[in-house]
């Protein structure tokens, strides 16, 4: 049999589809009349080669962890969660009121006290549009879509009227107490007196996002309710027949993805900020989207996506520093990623199978 | 029925077409001749290549080799243009109809006379008009297609043919899915259009109609073409073996029923769909342990909607009980897991959109709807590795071919599909089992070995409900055989003492005693 | 409100609505056919670029308006390659437009005018200008018809005119003509217009390019029309406002303009009034800010229900997997 | 070589951070200089921009923005050898310079040619996003209106409450119509991109319009009153010349030194009259002197003469 074995499909073709797009990024960087080789170097320098580089990379890869399996788990529903955005800036609302208002003694409880806070705002806000689906019909792309914006105004009313201290310029919140701040990287891993992840602001976090992907491997794939969410997904009559409530199970996902939304706050709000600030999201929320698709809704596909999507966050940042390159570089560069690892990719798979198939076909003759 | 002279040239002739689906050899080097004016049959089990066969012939796949001569001409089918321009219509197994667009629309859908509408509707309307009364083939121009009865939906697929003008009509499984009476009406417009010169390719699991009907017949196995033989020199069991490279039981093997206590019983049932209209209108049933009751009656008279209630996942009202036990119609506790929990099992009707999850691997559909219950939990995950333990021996043991429970289930052919399904329903052990449409699209192995279980299931003493269209299943598979019209039942019978032709009448809502 | 404010208020929702229903038009073509199209915004923002720039260079509003067009289309050919020829995923194909729209258009706008990502401010004649219709002036002094008719009716770009035909114009193309009911067809259900012997990758390639042209020129009638160049995002979420209207609007023609007015009106209170004194309360800024979104949500749970979107919308025709 | 931070509305927001490219443009034409740049594309970037720069010998590092502040007092410390400005801050460190303005008082001259130019005795005020920093614009424009005309107007308007507010042109043109139409005849846009459209809208529909932080006289001769000048581009062009040298500490750019003022030049000489450059000039005068205190809604977290 001339199939194209696994490891192709999962390699190889992400792996060609990339060298496209950094083909294409190329292109477009030499057309600005910059130098492609140059500028990927620095992106690699900066993001890959330094421990502090890593503890940027990573921190952007946890908020990618964290929105695209937001947007995962309710796919594996068919619910096209939108509103990553809008429910991590909720959940970070959730943050700043936990840690604001509870005298946490350590971090450590703080951690859980905030996170629980930020899963449960995140879940909140994303519970309105799942029952107005599941009940109402209300489509779940346009309820998103308003409860960003929505959350964008009650973010910003909260900042400005209510938690901002008397006399501040930044619409932001007071600071957290000194005990609720997270331990990052560098106090974590640095030797004494050693400079490794210094100033990164990768925080314990990281971890947090990595037990997520755990936890959304082994409910989507090992428990009842994954299994109901996914045959719901595929046949919303076929889950009728098996007896599983459409209501239910729209709520449920939506519940698990808003609350995982929520707590990509933990790592921006309360990691690295340690106030609440108004722009916290920065669009994590819609990368999250890409992160997911590219990831095919498996974790393991959504850590390697969001990694990518570090990578470029923090080499971007680098080559900001370093050049005169705009900075919308980056975005398009991200975009031809997108693009090609994830929208074309059967472009580089169905020739590839071709080959594969025809190279069979002569081994067998 | 004069075979036409030797010098006619054939109608159709396809020599060594080979059809590759990625590692799937669909068809390999076929070729097949089918003469002007007759109808020719084509069988074989499920997956053997027929549609694939048919589709290339239709322009709908593109072969990797071969070539296509049409009325003696070498003709070139890229694309299905080419095809209903070379006089070729095709019905597809899934009808090929926009669901929300009218009968008229869909007639013109590619074949318009201009880019505006207006003229095309109004010369469809009347050409379509002539047609209904040439072929007794009346449908509503102006009605939707999700509004029709498979019947007519089929009818209108075959006018859309006609209207293109094809002389060569290609039909893929049409009577699975017809009632006895649609089937017959089929057959006599098929004989007319054959008596007017035109071609049929009929593609079918049913022997009877390749006997009756045909005038030669072509089998095919794991894609190709094995042979093909005048249907008057061979018989229904010579085309099995042929088929099946076996011999193959033809008739349902099984002893006189020994009915035991009443399991389940129903009283007064009545359902109103969404749409407010009434499609249940009191029924009374009752299903003894270790009995078949077979519910007739032409598809759209509440037997769906009553395997759902039973099944769960539609309310109603009245009373159902099982084992003596009340169980709710409505509201909490009314869902298919509260009913397998009560001791139904339910092979529903379609397996594709509601037995099975097409995407989920075999050992996965091994357990749907009855995920939940404990017996497949290892705390709070799922016992995976159990689960697939006892697929990969049920699919042994139900005959699933190929055995592979990690393929996905849409990888599977209809009739090792229908197995999975049949498996898992059975294998439960249930108190009662209903079942819809058992052997839809089923090949005649896989018939003969549903039927099996499902016979040996009555002699473990079970009460089983079976709903079916074919009157030949419900005849030769159930002991008590009940008729639905219109939402109501209107006579029952022993199987052993009625016959199509009273279960006809009855089906057709015409009561009164017979002898 | 006096019956001046009013007008003022429908003539600024008029404004606002216009670039909101060019880019559901588009919409409506992509997404009948089969093609979901989540990209609008980002081919919106291209053409705003494309026609700026243009303009600007070339002094002619008409050749910005057809730059315009061109990259949208461009884009949209994109979208078609990937989502119809290489059947890849329309969402992301979407997301990668929109990110590629938002990161060019500043590049380029950078690399040409070193402005920082803005075009040149376009003078008048690279500018659409208000058309004052016959007799706006004769009919002023008429009560209630006249000043309807010069604030509300007259005095508006040639886009708002050509946006409102569009309206009918696509419902006749959709419902009467051939190329409509094939379009409808291949977003039921592309087989069956593949068996009817139409090529299912053609028409959705046109579909999706008159997406591409109608969301130009909602581009191009932002940066021409409403404004006076290019800015950075400037489309501002317009493209994802509209999407919610096209599904609002249950992918119908009137529907989407009633969808597109009632945004428009929305926005147009929430710009004109923007802090109210209820009963002694002062009602937040940004709660009129968001109250277009949250009527929106209570409108669409409240009268709307069930959005039932093409049937094979967002899935790529495989016959052969 | 020095180093600039822009904050996330990037370089060439048309206004504050602009400015700081402007100064920082001129620096570098002038003497021929090198300096590093970066425009934040995120909040995490802050952190990371100081420390490269910082590790990098850049000396001093200029940074835009109040958003900066925080950031600066953790990262400054590590690094005593460095110099840090921070415009619009309020760090107050050994090694950093802070330098604030009084945008109230420039507000409140702009708030008086306002007055003076408007027929019919209402004024509009188009501020970007809705923080505090605007509403300190808005406060001492219509302070400024008020002590010319008690009876004015004033129309106050914010674009939005998400930074989007700063980047829509289109709703600051429909904020300048919807104003118009309530009698408005000049408005005052604080909001950074979105004035873009309201510059243009006020020219299109015939009344004035009065820009900000950076002199946007040009964009429509003769249409637009005067900008309000906020001197972020002397203070980066300050910064730059004097280097590692420069002198730490707090620095209040107000009135008085220049910091804040409105612009008159030849695009709008022909609508300033004697009349209006004269009360200018006693609205400064008074101010300087002390004569006149204008409210710093900043301060006082309220405006008595405007209700947001
Ligand atoms: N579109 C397709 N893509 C890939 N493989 C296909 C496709 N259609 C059919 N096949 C494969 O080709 C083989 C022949 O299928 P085909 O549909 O022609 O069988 P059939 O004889 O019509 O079966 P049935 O009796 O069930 O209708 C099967 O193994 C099937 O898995
Ligand atoms: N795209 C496909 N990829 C893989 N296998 C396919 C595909 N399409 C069809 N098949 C397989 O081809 C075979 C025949 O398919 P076909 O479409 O004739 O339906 P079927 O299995 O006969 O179902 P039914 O008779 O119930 O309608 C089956 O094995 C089916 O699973
Ligand atoms: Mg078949
Ligand atoms: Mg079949």
């Amino acid at each position: 049999m001339g199939k194209m074995p696994l490891w192709a499909d999962a390699i190889l073709v992400p792996l060609i589809s990339l060298l496209l797009a950094a083909f294409f990024s190329a292109i477009v960087i030499l057309g600005i009349g910059e130098n492609p080789i140059e500028a990927f170097n620095l992106m690699v320098d900066g993001a890959l080669k330094r421990s502090a580089g890593w503890g940027y990379t990573l921190y952007y890869t946890t908020n990618y962890i964290f929105t695209g399996l937001a947007v995962a788990v309710a796919f594996h529903a068919r619910l096209f969660n939108i509103g990553g955005e809008g429910q991590a800036m909720i959940g970070g609302v959730g943050v700043a009121l936990a840690c604001l208002y509870i005298p946490w003694p350590h971090w450590s409880l703080a951690i859980v006290g905030a996170s629980t806070a930020a899963a449960l705002f995140g879940a909140a806000w994303a519970f309105i549009p799942a029952y107005l689906q599941a009940k109402r019909g209300s489509h779940i792309v346009i309820t998103t879509i308003m409860f960003n914006y929505i959350a964008f105004s009650v973010l910003g009313y909260l900042l400005v009227e209510v938690l901002r201290p008397t006399g501040q310029m930044d619409p932001a919140s007071a600071s957290f107490p000194e005990a609720t701040h997270l331990p990052n990287f560098h106090e974590m891993f640095a030797p004494e007196g050693s400079r490794m992840f210094r100033g990164a602001p990768a925080n314990v976090t990281f971890f947090l996002s990595l037990l997520a992907c755990v936890f959304v491997w082994v409910l989507i794939w090992k428990t009842r309710l994954g299994y109901d969410i996914r045959s719901f997904g595929f046949s919303e009559t076929a889950a009728k027949y098996a007896g599983t409530s459409p209501v239910r199970i729209t709520v449920i996902a939506m519940l698990i993805s808003g609350a995982l939304a929520g707590m990509m706050s933990v790592n921006t709000t309360l990691g690295e900020s340690e106030r609440l600030i108004l722009n916290s999201t920065e669009g994590a929320g819609f990368v999250g989207i890409a992160v997911a698709l590219m990831g095919r809704n498996h974790p393991i596909g959504i850590l390697m996506a969001a990694l990518l999507f570090g990578f470029l966050a923090q080499g971007g940042a680098e080559l900001a520093l370093w050049t005169d390159i705009p900075r919308e570089l980056i975005v398009v560069i991200q975009a031809l990623v997108i693009l090609f690892t994830g929208a074309l990719d059967n472009m580089v798979r169905m020739p590839l199978e071709r080959l594969f198939l025809n190279f069979g076909r002569k081994e067998n003759a | 029925m004069a075979a036409p002279a030797a010098s006619t040239p054939l109608a159709l002739e396809l020599k060594g077409i080979s059809k590759a689906f990625g590692p799937v050899q669909a068809n390999k080097d076929i070729s097949i001749s089918v003469r002007p004016g007759t109808i020719h049959g084509i069988i074989g089990e499920n997956g053997a290549g027929k549609s694939t066969l048919m589709s290339i012939l239709y322009g709908f796949y593109k072969a990797d080799s071969g070539e296509i001569y049409i009325r003696g001409q070498k003709t070139n089918i890229p694309d299905s243009q080419a095809a209903i321009a070379a006089g070729i219509g095709m019905v597809f197994q899934h009808f090929k109809l926009v669901e929300n667009f009218t009968v008229l629309e869909n007639i013109i859908l590619g074949a318009e006379d201009g880019a505006l509408l207006r003229p095309s509707l109004a010369k469809a309307r009347k050409t379509l008009k002539t047609l209904a009364e040439e072929y007794e083939l009346n449908v509503d121009p102006d009605a939707m297609i999700e509004d029709l009865s498979v019947g007519h939906q089929q009818r209108v697929e075959i006018l859309k043919a006609l209207y293109r003008q094809a002389d060569i009509l290609i039909l893929d499984e049409p009577t699975g899915v017809l009632t006895p009476a649609e089937a017959d009406q089929l057959f006599r417009i098929l004989d007319r259009l054959r008596k007017e010169g035109k071609t049929i390719i009929l593609i079918t699991h049913k022997l009877r109609e390749i006997m009756e009907y045909t005038d030669t017949v072509s089998v095919m196995r794991r894609g190709q073409m094995t042979a093909t033989v005048q249907t008057k020199d061979t018989s229904p069991e010579g085309l099995a073996e042929l088929m099946v490279g076996r011999k193959v039981l033809l008739q349902v093997d099984k002893e006189p029923a020994k009915p035991g206590d009443e399991i389940l019983k129903i009283e007064g049932l009545r359902v109103v769909d969404e749409a407010g209209v009434e499609r249940v209108k009191g029924i009374d049933l009752t299903v003894r342990a270790g009995e078949i009751v077979g519910i007739a009656g032409v598809a759209g008279n509440g037997q769906s909607e009553l395997l759902e209630v039973l099944g769960g996942f539609q309310d109603a009202t009245g009373s159902v009980t099982v084992n003596g036990q009340e169980l709710p119609l409505s509201g909490h506790g009314a869902d298919g897991q509260a009913r397998r929990a009560a001791g139904i099992a339910h092979v529903p009707e379609d397996r594709q959109k509601e037995g099975l999850i097409m995407e989920f691997s075999a050992w996965e559909n091994s357990v749907f709807g009855y995920h939940h219950e404990p017996e497949y939990q290892n705390g709070i995950l799922m016992d995976n590795k159990g689960i697939l333990a006892k697929a990969a021996d049920q699919m042994e043991r139900f005959d699933v071919r190929p055995p592979h429970p990690h393929l996905a289930a849409k990888n599977f052919s209809g009739g090792n599909q229908q197995k999975i399904v049949v498996a898992r329903e059975i294998e439960r052990n249930p108190d009662v089992l209903l079942i819809g449409q058992p052997t839809r699209g089923v090949d005649i192995g896989a018939i003969e070995f549903i039927h099996q279980q499902i016979v040996n299931l009555r002699d473990q003493g079970k009460a089983i409900l079976l709903v079916s269209v074919e009157l030949e299943e419900v005849l030769s598979l159930a002991d008590r055989v009940a008729v639905m019209f219109d939402g109501q039942i209107m006579g029952e019978r022993n199987a052993s003492e009625t016959d199509e032709k009273e279960l006809g009448l009855l089906m057709a809502g015409v009561t009164g005693e017979t002898s | 409100m006096d019956f001046l404010t009013l007008l003022q208020v429908l003539d600024s929702s008029v404004r606002l609505a216009v670039p909101l229903l060019l880019a559901c038009l588009a919409g409506l073509y992509s997404e009948r056919a089969g093609i979901f199209d989540i990209g609008l915004e980002g081919k919106m923002l291209a053409a705003a670029f494309a026609a700026g720039a243009f303009a600007a260079v070339s002094g002619s509003v008409w050749v910005g308006l057809l730059a315009g067009i061109g990259a949208s289309m461009i884009l949209s050919l994109l979208h078609g390659v990937a989502s119809i020829t290489f059947r890849g995923n329309q969402l992301i194909s979407g997301v990668a437009i929109n990110m590629l729209a938002a990161g060019m258009t500043v590049l380029i706008a950078q690399d040409w005018f070193q402005q920082g990502g803005r075009t040149p401010s376009l003078l008048t004649e690279g500018r659409l200008n208000p058309i004052n219709l016959p007799f706006a002036d004769m009919f002023e002094s008429i009560p209630l018809f006249g000043p309807t008719y010069s604030e509300l009716v007259s005095g508006h770009s040639l886009i708002v005119y050509v946006a409102f035909a569009f309206v009918p114009l696509t419902w006749w193309i959709l419902y009467r003509t051939r190329f409509g009911l094939r379009l409808r067809a291949v977003g039921e259900n592309p087989a069956s217009v593949d068996t009817a012997g139409v090529s299912v990758i053609r028409l959705r390639f046109t579909a999706v390019l008159i997406c591409g042209a109608l969301c130009g020129v909602a581009g191009a009638y932002l940066a021409t029309g409403l404004q006076a160049g290019f800015i950075k995002d400037m489309t501002a979420g317009r493209g994802f406002i509209a999407l919610a209207a096209l599904i609002f609007a249950k992918w119908r023609p009137w529907y989407a303009l009633w969808a597109c007015l009632l945004f428009g009106l929305l926005q147009a209170l929430a710009v004109r009034f923007q802090s109210i004194e209820l009963a002694g309360i002062v009602i937040p800024v940004q709660l009129m800010e968001a109250l277009p979104f949250i009527l929106t949500v209570v409108i669409l749970a409240g009268f709307v229900g069930r959005a039932i979107p093409p049937r094979a919308g967002g899935e790529p025709y495989v016959k052969e997997r | 070589d020095p180093a600039v931070i822009f904050d996330l509305g990037g370089k060439f927001d048309k206004s504050f951070n602009e400015a700081g490219y402007n100064g920082a443009e001129r620096w570098a034409a002038e003497t021929g200089g090198k300096y590093l740049d970066i425009e934040l594309q995120s909040e995490a970037q802050r952190e990371q921009a100081l420390r490269r720069f910082a590790e990098a010998g850049a000396n001093p590092i200029v940074t835009m923005g109040f958003a900066m502040t925080p950031t600066i007092e953790q990262v400054a410390p590590e690094y005593p050898e460095t110099k840090f400005v921070n415009i619009d801050g309020w760090a107050n460190l050994p090694n950093v310079q802070t330098i604030s303005f009084a945008e109230h008082e420039g507000s409140y001259l702009a708030g008086v040619m306002a007055a003076k130019a408007s027929t019919s005795g209402t004024v509009g005020f188009i501020g970007g996003m809705d923080i505090p920093l605007i509403r300190k614009f808005a406060c001492g424009y219509a302070q400024g209106v008020k002590s010319v005309n008690a009876d004015a107007t004033i129309i106050a308007n914010m674009t939005g409450t998400t930074p989007a507010a700063w980047n829509d042109p289109v709703k600051g043109s429909e904020l300048t119509k919807a104003q118009i139409s309530q009698g408005a005849d000049v408005v005052y846009a604080a909001a950074g991109g979105t004035g873009v459209g309201v510059l243009q809208t006020a020219a299109d529909e015939g009344i004035l319009s009065i820009g900000v932080d950076s002199n946007q006289n040009h964009l429509h001769p003769g249409k637009v009153l005067t900008s309000m000048l906020k001197r972020v581009d002397v203070a980066v062009y300050n910064a730059l010349k004097d280097g590692a040298d420069l002198e730490t500490g707090f620095q209040n750019l107000n009135l008085a030194s220049d910091g804040v003022g409105v612009a008159f030049d030849d695009n709008n000489a022909s609508l300033v009259s004697a009349e209006m450059k004269e009360a200018v000039d006693m609205a400064t005068k008074g101010i300087v002197s002390g004569e006149i205190t204008v409210e710093d809604y900043a301060a006082a977290e309220s405006c008595s003469v405007l209700e947001f």
